[in-house]
């Protein structure tokens, strides 16, 4: 349970239901662009990426 | 190996049925797995039987004695006469129909339930003890385990809990009469919950706190209003002071403490609670024969998979480190059982919420405005006093306030402080509104009912965004 | 034109100063316009002076006296003695506190208060009547004018308010005496409130209804809960009774009721309280000279600017149509305040909470089962019943629960209907969860704090996806 070191950069703002689409997809939600205002990323936007033959992250 | 050891196998074995354990329990079953659960004590852990719900019953009926017998100005006029014992197996009654709950679900859920004391003998076996008749020990072989034993209370050294004379919080909750007098060493939230509840019982309560405030980690303003409310029902406190030992004195206690100039001061109480924190219990299930490692607190770290550093033993609540909270443990125990069933969980959530069940309550989620600074955020602040709530003033409440902090740039709401009646419940819209990513806009934009609490939400919102209706704008 | 007439021009008009009319005025004013706020009894209207505020504080303090009379099992003895001229002081005095707040912040706000009657002169101009001293009239040329004149009793034939016998909701929160016997004419939201209320107070309390149930609108096993609590605390119903006459008998009086049927009965009380609906008022402010419509209940329909059919005159508020809720009314009058000040603000919120604060509370956001459906949406229902919740029963509460309704294709979440206690606060992180298009799996996902209420609402959200833990799946 380390503390991790967010930052705004770092940090990704996104429902939690499109943070499990990305893990199930496999992509680094880190790496999406957000639509939302703000940037924040939705369901669409981490299906976009996944489409674009985004990056895979380490997955479980 | 003891005489009459029987070995089984499982996939999971689960130590400890907590609100970690059993959850996750639970949720591994529902998932396919064959789940064990094994439990030394009692179903529901500290939780149920020692902590949140037991003090929660006596916050609840303290304060209904309390608020009827000080309500002449709203035309009530009571003298409540208390019956301890009677409350206390009232509130044994209510924790028999959880832990009873908790153990028809287990079933019903398709987990066996084993009594006794788990230890591992290696990284995938448990032994489990049995006490007392039938005394012996099983084997069980296991793909994975879930480590959720919970936490112990800090012990301060010369203060031994005796259940009489120097009570922990579990012994405090199980009075059969309301003390003249308590002596409550340490000013955290479980000491400043009890005082208060006492306090409201018609005992009289000093605190003692070796650090210079009361609820340490909460910001100023947000345990001032607690403590001068707790100092309004008579509680007084002494910043500052370590307890260093204590003698029986007449039919009580005369404790002795010490402050930072080596300064003794005495003070005599029917009895003293000592609530200076919690350890993990971590040290007492051989975690060296399976190979899991601790850090120099006693927690087992853990990544946001809730696995230790051995990969098929997990680890969830109190053991797993801060915050020690019961939900924080079952969102552990979730993903824990989610994750050991294949699914794609992990521990990404935005923000813990936390709630101090005092008078008034606080509720806390996200950042605090110097946290989001820190972290290299904008932040704006938006407040909203109780006094200007009407749903507050109806209720003849009118201390406290909701705080919401958010990024300015983006306005995404990063964090709140309330400190208000019902905050424990005010803290969950906001909890969903950082889960979401939702802004500054989007939760002044809901409409809220009049008259609520909950509208102060909506104005703090709005205060932030500078166009608040029921306070002056920044 | 009366003598002593002055004309002064101002960009907006605001007729009333209730919710949604000071929200309005203040709005507007926040966005640089000249504000004229016109007022010819209280400000804060029907809601802060006799309706939401005074009676959430007799809900609370009735329950108080009540609760603490009634706790032997949570060893409390007391028997509160009431004395009602104090508790409604005590009420007028929040009130007071609360409408000099009002009136404070629309001056801080820059708005101009006017004590009077408005009414149309033309589609640009109001007249100002003043009443007793300084009697005579003004007039006010406008821009843009918002119309937010509230609404009143429905009065039932034969029973004229006197203030004695027959008593509106404003008569019945303002008695110095608890009535011996309490007939209530109308089961809805109202009338059920202070039934509840006159019942904790020690009232005998009778219901007549003409329709055959208790708050009609709520669904069956929502308004079940709150009819059988009442029930507990003695009150009686009686449905499809038509009050139909009434007269003077001893000390108190006798009323006669219809049935389909013809059937008459008759009960006695000491006094009736009729509730049985608001009509706008929209029809002593000669809305013709200005050429504003209404429809055939009086309202006055508006598009989603909150525009009359005359582009520059709005209407907000109970004049404006259901929900005549507080709320609702000031969500248009700041909609209305920001399109006058050409900003893209509309009524475009998906959902208008409402809370009904009976024994337990009620609280219900967006649609129900049946209505998702009927829009065409495919439904999936969650539920966890209060019995289940560790806080409830930590209250010693355990009727009601808390439903979600979601879409099950998509998982957004469209409505909630909560029975318990505190669903007043519960609903607002519904509503929001609703505004955001959150789904279920969003609601789920969110750590909820241990022992809260909230923490059923997240798990009504697991049960409606299958996995629940404190309950046995669907
Ligand atoms: C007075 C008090 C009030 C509290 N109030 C709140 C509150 O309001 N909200 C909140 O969130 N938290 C509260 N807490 C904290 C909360 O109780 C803990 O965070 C929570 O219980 C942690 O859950 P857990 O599953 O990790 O452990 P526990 O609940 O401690 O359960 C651990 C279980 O493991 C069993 N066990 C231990 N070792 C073994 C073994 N070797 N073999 C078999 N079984 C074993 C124990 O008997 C126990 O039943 C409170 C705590 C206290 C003391
Ligand atoms: C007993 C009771 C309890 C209620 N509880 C709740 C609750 O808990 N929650 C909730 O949301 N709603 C509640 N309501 C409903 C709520 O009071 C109304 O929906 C709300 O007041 C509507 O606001 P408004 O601004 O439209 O009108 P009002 O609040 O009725 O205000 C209208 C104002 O206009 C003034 N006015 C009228 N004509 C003129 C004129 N010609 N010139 C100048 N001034 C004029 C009136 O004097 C009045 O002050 C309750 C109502 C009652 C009666």
């Amino acid at each position: 349970s380390d503390e991790e070191v967010s930052t705004p950069e770092g940090r990704v703002f996104a429902a939690p239901s499109a943070r499990r689409l990305a893990r199930e997809l496999g992509v680094d939600i880190a790496q999406v662009d957000g639509s939302g205002p703000g940037g924040r990323v939705s369901d669409a936007d981490v299906r976009a990426h996944a489409d674009s033959g985004g990056d895979a992250d380490d997955g479980s | 190996m003891v005489v009459g050891d029987i070995a089984t196998g499982t996939d999971v074995v689960v130590i400890g049925a907590g609100p970690g354990g059993y959850v996750a329990a639970i949720r591994a079953a529902q998932l396919g797995k064959d789940v064990t659960l094994v439990e030394k004590n009692a179903y529901g852990g500290t939780c149920l039987n020692y902590g949140c719900i037991p003090s929660k019953a006596f916050v609840t009926a303290s304060s209904l004695a309390h608020d009827a017998g000080n309500a002449e100005e709203m035309g009530i006029h009571a003298d409540p006469a208390i019956d301890m014992a009677a409350m206390t197996s009232w509130k044994d009654g209510v924790v028999d129909q959880l832990t009873g709950g908790v153990e028809k679900l287990c079933k019903a859920n398709g987990v066996n339930l084993m009594e006794g004391t788990a230890t591992f003998a290696d990284e995938n076996k448990v032994r489990v003890g049995h006490d007392g008749e039938g005394q012996g020990s099983e084997s069980i072989e296991f793909e994975h385990a879930v480590v959720s034993t919970g936490s112990r209370p800090v012990q301060v050294p010369n203060f031994e809990f005796d259940g009489e004379h120097i009570l922990s919080s579990r012994d405090a909750l199980a009075l059969d009469a309301v003390p003249e007098s308590l002596l409550v060493v340490g000013a955290g939230y479980i000491g400043m919950e009890l005082s208060t509840v006492f306090a409201k019982l018609g005992t009289d309560v000093t605190v003692v706190e070796m650090l210079d405030s009361a609820l340490p980690g909460y910001e100023d303003d947000v345990a001032r209003v607690v403590r001068s409310r707790a100092e309004d029902l008579g509680v007084d406190f002494h910043f500052g002071e370590a307890a260093s030992e204590w003698e029986e004195m007449g039919e009580g206690i005369t404790v002795r403490t010490e402050n930072a100039d080596g300064e003794v001061s005495e003070f005599g109480a029917e009895k003293a609670l000592v609530a200076v924190g919690r350890s993990p219990v971590t040290d007492t299930i051989d975690l060296d024969a399976a190979g899991v490692e601790t850090n120099d607190k006693g927690f087992i770290e853990t990544d946001d998979r809730a696995r230790s550093n051995v990969e098929h033993i997990y680890a969830v609540g109190d053991v797993a480190g801060e915050p020690m909270l019961a939900h924080k443990a079952s969102k552990e125990g979730q993903v824990a059982a989610e994750h050991i069933a294949g699914e794609p969980a992990a521990l990404d959530y935005q923000a813990v919420p936390a709630a101090v069940f005092t008078d008034p309550e606080i509720g806390t989620v996200g950042l605090t405005e110097a946290e989001a600074e820190e972290q290299g955020f904008e932040p704006v602040v938006g407040q909203m006093p109780m006094r200007a709530s009407g749903r507050a003033l109806s209720m003849n409440e009118s201390e406290g306030f909701v705080r919401v902090v958010a990024d300015e740039p983006s306005g995404f709401v990063l964090g709140a402080q309330i400190v208000a009646p019902e905050a424990s419940e005010l803290v969950a819209e906001l909890a969903l509104a950082i889960e979401m990513g939702a802004t500054l806009e989007d939760v002044a934009a809901t409409i809220h009912v009049h008259p609520t609490l909950s509208e102060a939400t909506m104005e703090a919102a709005e205060n932030a965004l500078g166009h608040a209706i029921h306070t002056l704008n920044r």
